[in-house]
């Protein structure tokens, strides 16, 4: 039994490495909230890997309410990264389409950067 | 004795899992691995269901196992279309 | 609950051998995941892996004696689709 | 023998998910990378299964395939490049390898030294033998709706905070291709299934594994499969209705939180007696509130119509902004 629990602590600690050597090196957004996730999962698993209790016995359910929680906000989280990151691609693209207005007509691009600043 | 018979549906349906997989990787294109894909789907699962079903006790548990087959094959049927048709239509664009 | 005894524990093996066998045929289909080429072959790949994983879900719930997975199982089978649903609406209009 | 075929199992499991792992993590493109990833959380739902947590299978059978799965691909939409280009200097690159080695030596100690040392208090002793007063006779739904239901209320506040986010930020995903009459077909008979299935979740969470996470989960896969059939289908929420919805699964749960301390002089301390009914109550409106939350991340901004005066979502945003 403690070798089931060593095998898939190991394995949490595993993905766990994985997803936060991804995280580090990755500069897009999306590739980097998946490696978080995969952090997340490994996270999980140690939890998990530390309730069970055998075949026959039965598992601690506090990590697993734990754990439950943890998905569903971990779900919510991404959804706001995601969010947060359209937010960006879309002020880039309109400072690159501001960028091409400056060069063409000057007066109309004035507002458009300002405003991007405060937010 | 119905143990063993069981068994032998579950295994009848592990020979139908493996091939489809084997045919996913092994065949040409798109088409022909979801036509492999199918099989693995439709008929393993089918002998690994008909195997849990003698095994399995409880009368709600057999009911389940049969939505979940029934399940199972209207949602391939429907995703192998649906995965096919993106596949067509990408390969007739690039034409 | 499955007839005690020896039986049960040769019963048990052979279920168990089952679930190697059919994490053995998740592995051939996650070949066709990891090679690719297209988006849809790889589709088809993770279409193995729900099915696949349906058919384990309810070989553990005969071994682990939680009649919970059936339920697990079913809602594999369902939100199978809705994964496919979202694959062939997330293709791109600019393309 | 059936010890080494579970060594076996547990084997091969674990060595697919970290194959998948890192196959996801090193892509160089977008949608194989999200393709893996959804096979991982088809995967880690046979783990949960493979590790008696039938509640977590659940959950991540439902968000793992349905709905992360979902959020994600229509993500990828809204990124102009699908290529993943690694561009760090050779020196970082090393340096974030050894760093990530060294913490993975010292984690890999702390976790055998953890599993080895003795027992202490277990937790899972303390919920069997208070289980009988707590109302229900599944111990996970205990923990989550008695024994720690402050981490549960607090976890309902932590999701409306992020659709709040992206409610506020409303940048709407870029529109999807047109559905065909197939998938419309199939959408049909498939969400009065998934309706079901989440009601049966719901009720069936007092003694079994089940509950309001995943029947608010699972009502959330049904309406975003709605919304992808017919994108525009949104347009017709009635969002009187739905602001409603959004919070009151809170507000139920710190009312009757609040009703509890006037009787058991302890907020949220249930009375044996009534707790069955009352943590069936607070389930209903927090499915109702998660799914309503789910939805709207993934719809990722308000629905037309959502500000009274509706004078164009980005213009008020702005303005807001720039107070």
């Amino acid at each position: 039994m403690i070798s089931t629990q060593l095998l898939y602590a190991l394995a949490g600690v595993g993905l766990f490495a994985i997803g936060l050597r991804a995280t580090l090196l990755h500069h897009l957004l999306l590739p980097r909230l998946l490696a978080l996730n995969v952090c997340g999962a490994g996270v999980f698993l140690i939890f998990i890997a530390i309730a069970y209790a055998g075949i026959e016995g039965m598992p601690d359910p506090v990590p697993h309410a734990l754990v439950l929680t943890g998905i569903v906000v971990a779900v919510s989280a991404t959804a706001m990264a995601l969010a947060l990151g359209r937010r960006l691609e879309n002020i880039k693209s309109d400072a690159i389409k501001s960028e091409a207005t400056k060069s063409e007509t000057l007066k109309s691009a004035a507002v458009k950067p300002e405003a991007m600043n405060d937010e | 004795m119905i143990d063993s018979l069981a068994v032998l549906a579950v295994f009848f349906g592990l020979f139908f899992f493996l091939s489809g997989s084997i045919g996913l990787l092994r065949l040409p294109d798109v088409f022909s691995r979801l036509h492999a894909l199918a099989k693995a789907d439709n008929i393993g699962l089918a002998f690994v269901a008909l195997g849990v079903i003698l095994l399995e006790p409880g009368l709600l548990n057999d009911i389940k196992v049969v939505i979940i087959w029934l399940l199972v094959m209207a949602a391939s049927a429907v995703s192998s279309h649906l995965v096919a048709r993106r596949a067509l239509r990408k390969e007739r664009d690039d034409d | 609950m499955i007839s005690a005894g020896a039986a049960s524990s040769i019963l048990t093996i052979a279920l168990l051998s089952a679930v190697i066998v059919l994490l053995l045929s998740l592995f051939i289909g996650l070949i066709r995941a990891w090679l690719g080429p297209s988006v849809e072959d790889r589709f088809s790949a993770v279409l193995l892996i729900g099915t696949g994983g349906v058919a384990i879900l309810m070989i553990l719930a005969i071994v682990l004696q939680i009649s919970a997975l059936y339920d697990v199982a079913l809602v594999l089978a369902l939100l199978a689709v809705v994964g496919t649903v979202a694959l062939i609406q997330s293709e791109r209009t600019h393309d | 023998m059936i010890e080494i075929l579970w060594f076996m199992v547990d084997v091969m499991l674990v060595l697919l998910l970290l194959a998948l792992a890192w196959t996801t993590c090193s892509s160089r493109d977008v949608m194989r990378a999200v393709t893996l990833f959804i096979a991982m959380g088809l995967l880690l739902a046979i783990i949960w299964a493979r590790l008696k947590a039938p509640d977590l299978a659940l959950a991540e059978a439902i968000i793992g395939a349905g709905i992360s799965g979902a959020l994600l691909l229509s993500a990828i939409r809204d990124y102009p490049s699908t290529a993943i280009a690694v561009d760090r200097s050779p020196l970082m690159h090393s340096i974030i390898n050894t760093f990530t080695m060294a913490l993975t030596i010292v984690m890999s100690w702390a976790a055998w030294h953890g599993l080895n040392m003795s027992d202490g208090v277990r937790l899972s002793e303390q919920v069997a033998s208070q289980l009988a007063v707590s109302g229900v006779s599944n111990p996970v739904t205990a923990v989550l709706l008695n024994f720690r239901a402050y981490d549960t209320l607090l976890e309902l506040a932590v999701v409306l905070t992020a659709v709040l986010t992206v409610l506020i930020l409303n940048d709407k995903r870029a529109d999807s291709t047109a559905p065909g009459p197939l998938l419309q077909g199939m959408t049909r008979w498939l969400v009065p299934l998934l309706v079901v299935t989440s009601g049966y979740l719901l009720w069936v969470g007092a003694h079994a594994p089940g509950g309001a996470f995943q029947a608010g989960a699972m009502l959330a896969a049904a309406m975003i499969l709605l919304q992808l059939a017919y994108p525009s289908i949104h347009q017709g929420f009635n969002l009187y209705l739905l602001k409603i919805l959004l919070v009151i699964g809170i507000f139920i749960f710190v009312l009757t939180g609040l009703w509890m301390m006037s009787v058991n002089d302890d907020f949220l301390a249930f009375s044996p007696a009534h707790a069955g009914t009352l943590i069936l109550v607070i389930e209903t409106a927090a499915t109702i509130s998660i799914a309503a939350a789910l939805t709207l991340a993934y719809i990722g901004g308000r629905p037309t119509g959502w500000e009274a005066d509706n004078h164009g979502n980005r213009a008020m945003t702005e303005k807001g902004g720039a107070e």
